[in-house]
């Protein structure tokens, strides 16, 4: 099959959910009691919004990952053609990875690959 | 000999006669419809039964005997919890973002749909062949951290939100090792076709034909894959000694068994992708030049190969969860920023290296 | 030091306290406002170092409170017991000895919690583990008609 | 205070900090203890803990109750060391009526508190590993701790809350066959100990989760007095067994485990090596016992002299003091008991400023809180 | 260059140690002899509770429905959570005096604490441990137990000394 049939494995998929939880809506109970609706934090009614300003550790990991996966996905056209380009491949990506080293060397030496 | 379990030419004659015997736009849809029921039974049924097996074998591993009580060694237990979880209520959570909670059981599904239409489960039982296949599973793979992401935001609960924000660094770092260590066969079989690196395998499993750079490529792929399925001891989104059940801390019935079956059919996905890369997928075992060796080897169906494998990748993936202790998130990072990926990016250099000489076997 | 040495050093030391050669352990009582100074002497003089608190005991004698310490030295081994009688059944109060053994911040606010004697100068003298307007019931006219049957 | 006004209070004056509470109802507070947490991203700022949901009043009790019937509450205290605190009570008795119980009661009660330490601290490292993450480690823990209450059951009939020792000595006469399973069991778990280690000592995660993590100074265990294993890996020297010798622990050989580091891995090496020291104080002892009686004639109805009485004793988690004030009368006028977990509770804050949630629990599980210790 | 050595040996030490808390649990994988679960409702019929097990509070009956319990009310004094009630009464014997007799025996089996001071107290051994422990039930009420059983007797001991007050004595519950 084709690759426009990645639209039938998402139907299937909104399907199974879909027809799941309607099912379950029809056959489930439901109660009425409030506290059941309440969030869970260790049974104790919660204080304060879920939805603050959070301090995020991996802020700095994000913009790393950023430039490594960029370096992926040029990586694999490369490895594909690695075989029949040969040295040239080779050498080139000798130096796109020692540039790539460099990188995290430096991010490793500053810091930022420390969980705040 | 291999061509008699070669399922090519069946799926072809369904399709023919379909084409056949009904109108183009008829063939069509039946054949949508086939796969489509296809593909949701096979999902159910290994789904329902990885977490039977996870069951059995952590049971095993702490001496006691598992479930056994529904049906013949509790078989059909999986099934009866999901009849209760389907008949649980499903609890809408004040002041939860609606819209978004709703969604995110939909997207950590689908991920994993798309994930296993991309599988090779043998010759000709593939429902995509894509050219970039590698790239395509790695693709799909990060869809589902959306979907735990969005759960663990909109649930607007404290323990679910932390849960979710671990999750996403963790995934977001292991990606990389991921796609590193699938690189490695890429640059071997020079392909990121799925059936085109399992046909490369014929006379031996990249494994085997690439000595130690690739031995170690597949230790960090299972270990990456380990981590971005959030799994022990890399489950730190749900890691329920700290956050009780993480980002799915809210959800109940039947949504939270979509999270649930979600997990395990990322395993699945995960362990499929090893044993296809690494361990030359529906392609059977053979030595060199042992001809009589290899034509038994023939003798085993590929579909039986490749879910051996696969099953013994699942089984390491649980042997790891039941033994470990679970890692802290910076440990978590630590170890794939610090260790695997400079060590990842030094194999693929000699990995490159060793295609470059062509010391590997061919 | 030993019991008799301690006893003698304590005559000369606090002439105000009584000394009591106890079945167990030696034992100074005092009033609540002179506890203080002789609590920071055991803990702190270089022959005695009483540094472990390890118990804090608050009691209700009907007609007055009294607060009991028991301490140990680690460092020689010989043990004290400090009473602090209160003689304000009212609104009894004496002076916190959480400033010199922090293990007394908390046994402190279990006895607040429990038999209502005030630590002055605490860091934090919440309950510990009633609510509010629960009253103090290891008082001994404590009453609660609903949760206690007397027997 | 209600808890709604209290993180109101924090909520106000530590303006957009994640204020969570941790407990009662969490999968690692064992039991109902609750710490309200105030947290930066991951790491935590400062930490509350908070007790009480299970306060029963214990010494309120004690008030109402002859000394005998006293034994069956402090089986509810700490619930995993049901023989040393029944043990604290009846030696302080005793001690006051003047009572030299027989020398077979000594034994068995010296043998009977190091295997309830053993079981407490397997149900510890089962609990401990659980918290870490291992959680093949409950299992393990918990199928070894079987056999030692299987001993318990044959002998005193139950497995948990015994209410074993009397003042005067003992309820009953310990089981024929009580020696044999003991040394069965001793033999069992010589064998099954490594195994702790091969699963969670050595182990590489393990470590860096535990190791500096936590860190007690000496000076600062003794001045929160925290005692018991968790003292001890901080180089507090508190063992109660060595200090004030009680029943038969004057006539056994063995060493006070002593650590320095008094971080987390150190809390749970202590605790380790003291199951394989209780195994040798057991098996100094279990061909010793004397033959006799297995209580002290004791009146029917006991009165304890007017006076102020201590006794303190070594529990699995630290000293357990009694102090017993009567005036002569069947009921002790206050009954106060110097808990350990209580005191070992109040140093979390400290111990967990600056870590992470999931050090937080690791912290908690080393020092090994039984929350109805706390709150008597 | 002593850092890079490190950073591969620590790697190696990592792996090993890792390696042998696997082959811990994966030995007990491959031996399911070892497993300690018992199956049980199934196996209520071997189910064999130690002799001294503390399942509940019993009267001792014998074949002719015979009970020792004089309704002295000593377990009651003893009782520490006032889970045992005697109801007696005054009943005239065969030589026409009014004897004490006990009427209800009433047990209170969701207040007891299991700490055995009834049975030990007992002057007459009336009482003892039972084996049961399946105590579980849909209505509170029905712990409440009456533990001297219908038309049951004391049964009449010739005239023994009495028992010295915390003296050895062989304790019915394993007897």
């Amino acid at each position: 099959m084709s690759s426009e049939s990645l639209i039938l494995f998402f139907i299937v998929g909104v399907i199974l959910v879909g027809g799941a939880v309607l099912f379950s809506t029809f056959i489930a109970p439901s109660s009425k009691n409030p506290v059941k609706f309440e969030p869970y934090e260790c049974g104790i009614a919660t204080s304060g919004n879920a939805w603050i300003q959070f301090n995020v550790g991996y802020y700095l990991f994000a913009i790393i990952y950023l430039i490594f996966d960029v370096e992926t996905v040029f990586l694999f056209p490369w490895g594909v053609v690695m075989k029949e380009v040969g040295l040239q491949a080779f050498v080139e990506i000798l130096i796109f990875f020692s540039v790539l080293g460099l990188g995290l060397l430096y991010a490793w030496k500053k810091g930022a690959l420390k969980w705040v | 000999m291999s061509f008699i379990y070669d399922f090519s030419s069946a799926t072809q004659a369904i399709d023919q006669w379909l084409k056949a015997n009904l109108s183009p736009t008829g063939a069509f849809v039946a054949e949508l419809a086939l796969v489509g029921l296809t593909i949701l039974l096979a999902y159910a049924v290994i789904g329902l039964y990885l977490v039977y097996a996870e069951r059995k074998v952590c049971a095993f591993m702490q001496n006691r005997v598992g479930p056994n009580r529904v049906g013949k060694w509790g078989l059909l237990q999986t099934m009866a919890d999901l009849i209760k979880l389907l008949m649980k209520e499903l609890i809408p959570i004040r002041k939860s973002d609606k819209l978004l909670f709703n969604v995110a059981p939909y997207l950590v599904i689908i991920a994993s749909f798309l994930g296993i239409a991309a599988i090779p489960f043998a010759k000709g039982l593939h429902a995509i062949d894509f050219n970039i296949g590698v790239f395509y599973i790695m693709a799909v793979s990060s869809i589902g951290v959306i979907g735990i992401l969005l759960a663990g935001w909109s649930s607007n609960s404290k323990y679910s939100l932390i849960g979710a924000m671990r999750s996403g660094a963790q995934v977001v770092s292991y990606e990389l090792s991921v796609g590193l260590a699938l690189l490695s066969v890429v640059i071997f079989s020079g392909s990121m076709q799925l059936s085109t690196i399992v046909e490369s395998q014929a006379n031996g499993w990249w494994i085997l034909k690439g000595h130690l750079p690739a031995m170690i490529s597949f230790v960090i792929f299972l270990i990456a894959s380990t981590a971005e399925i959030n799994r022990g001891p890399f489950d730190l989104a749900e890691a329920e000694s700290e956050l009780t059940a993480g980002f799915h801390t809210e959800y109940s019935g039947i949504r939270f068994a979509f999270f649930f079956l979600a997990e395990y059919m990322n395993m699945f996905i995960v362990a499929a992708m090893a044993a296809t890369v690494f361990l030359g997928g529906w392609m059977p075992f053979h030595l060199g030049n042992l001809e009589a060796f290899n034509r038994v080897m023939d003798f085993i169906p590929p579909v039986v190969w490749f879910f051996g494998k696969t099953i013994f990748i699942i089984y390491l993936i649980m042997w790891f969860k039941w033994t470990f202790p679970r890692l802290r998130i910076d440990q978590l990072l630590t170890l794939e920023w610090k260790y695997l990926l400079p060590l990842n990016l030094l194999n693929t250099v000699v990995i490159a290296f060793l295609v470059l000489m062509g010391w590997y076997f061919k | 030091m030993e019991k008799d040495q301690l006893t003698e050093f304590f005559r000369n030391r606090f002439p105000d306290a009584v000394i009591e050669q106890g079945n167990q352990y030696l034992t100074i009582k005092t009033d609540a406002a002179a506890m203080h100074p002789i609590a920071a002497v055991l803990k702190s003089d270089k022959e005695l170092q009483f540094d472990y608190l390890f118990n804090l005991t608050g009691i209700d004698w009907s007609d007055r409170f009294s607060v009991v310490y028991h301490l140990e030295s680690t460092v020689f081994g010989h043990e004290v017991v400090l009473k602090a009688d209160i003689l304000n059944r009212e609104k009894p109060s004496v002076a916190t000895v959480s400033d010199l053994w922090r293990t007394a911040e908390f046994h402190e606010r279990e006895v607040y919690d429990l038999l209502g004697i005030e630590f002055v100068d605490h860091p934090d003298l919440r309950r510990l583990f009633l609510e509010d307007g629960a009253g103090f019931p290891l008082r001994k006219d404590f009453k609660d008609e609903i949760n206690l049957i007397e027997r | 205070m209600k808890e709604v006004e209290l993180n109101e209070i924090i909520a106000s004056k530590e303006d957009g900090k994640y204020i969570i509470n941790i407990g009662p109802q969490h999968p690692s507070t064992h039991g109902v203890l609750r710490f309200v947490v105030s947290l930066k991203g991951e790491t935590l700022e400062y930490l509350i803990p908070h007790c009480g949901y299970i306060h029963r009043g214990i010494e309120k009790m004690c008030e109402n109750l002859t000394y005998p019937q006293i034994i069956h509450l402090t089986d509810r205290m700490d619930y995993l060391s049901a023989h040393m605190n029944n043990e604290a009570v009846s030696l302080c008795v005793e001690n006051a009526l003047g009572i030299e119980v027989p020398e077979r009661v000594k034994v068995i009660r010296t043998i009977l508190s190091e295997l309830q330490r053993i079981a407490s601290h397997q149900l510890w490292w089962a609990a401990f590993g659980m918290d870490i993450g291992g959680l093949t480690c409950f299992f393990y823990g918990l199928r070894d701790r079987e056999k030692v209450l299987d001993i318990f059951e044959e002998s005193f009939g139950s497995r948990l809350l015994h209410s074993f020792i009397c003042p005067g000595g003992l309820m009953q006469d310990i089981h024929p066959d009580f020696q044999k399973r003991v040394k069965e069991f001793i033999a069992y778990f010589r064998k099954k100990l490594p195994e702790y280690d091969q699963l969670l000592t050595g182990n590489v995660i393990f470590e860096q989760r535990t190791k500096g993590l936590g860190i007690l100074t000496k000076a600062e265990a003794i001045d929160y007095g925290v005692t018991g294993p968790s003292g001890r890996a901080s180089g507090f020297s508190c063992d109660i067994r060595k200090k004030h010798p009680y029943s038969a622990y004057d006539r056994v050989e063995f060493r006070e485990i002593l650590a320095n580091e008094g971080d987390t891995y150190s809390r749970y090496k202590v605790r380790i090596e003291e199951m394989w020291e209780s195994m040798n104080i057991i098996e100094q002892l279990i061909d010793q016992i004397p033959e006799g009686s297995f209580t002290a004639p004791m009146k029917a109805i006991i009165k304890v002299p007017e006076g102020e009485y201590t006794q303190r004793v070594e529990t699995a988690r630290g000293e357990l003091a009694v102090y017993l004030v009567s005036t002569g009368d069947k009921n002790p006028y206050r009954m106060r008991f110097r808990t350990p977990n209580f005191s070992n509770l109040f140093v979390m804050n400290h111990l967990s400023a600056g870590a992470k949630i999931a050090d937080l629990i690791a912290i908690s599980g080393s020092l090994d809180l039984v929350i109805p210790d706390i709150d008597r | 260059m002593n850092g890079i050595v490190q950073y591969f040996t620590d790697i190696f030490k990592a792996v090993r140690s890792l390696w042998k808390g696997m082959r811990v649990t994966g030995s007990y994988f491959v031996r399911p002899g070892e497993i300690v679960t018992q199956q049980y409702p199934e196996n209520r019929k071997e189910l064999q509770m130690f002799d001294r097990f503390k399942g509940e509070v019993i009267m001792i009956h014998d074949e002719e429905n015979f009970h020792r319990c004089n309704a002295c009310g000593i377990c009651q004094m003893n009782c520490p959570n006032g889970s045992i009630e005697i109801i007696s009464e005054m009943v005239p014997n065969e030589e026409g005096k009014p004897e004490r007799t006990i009427d209800k025996h009433i047990y209170h089996l969701s207040m007891c604490t299991f700490c055995g001071l009834c049975v030990k107290s007992c002057p007459s051994n009336a009482l003892a441990f039972g084996q049961g422990f399946e105590h579980a039930v849909f209505d509170r009420h029905k712990l409440t137990k009456v533990l001297n059983q219908p038309g049951s007797r004391i049964k009449k001991k010739p005239k023994a000394p009495k028992p010295a007050a915390g003296t050895e004595k062989p304790n019915s519950a394993n007897s």
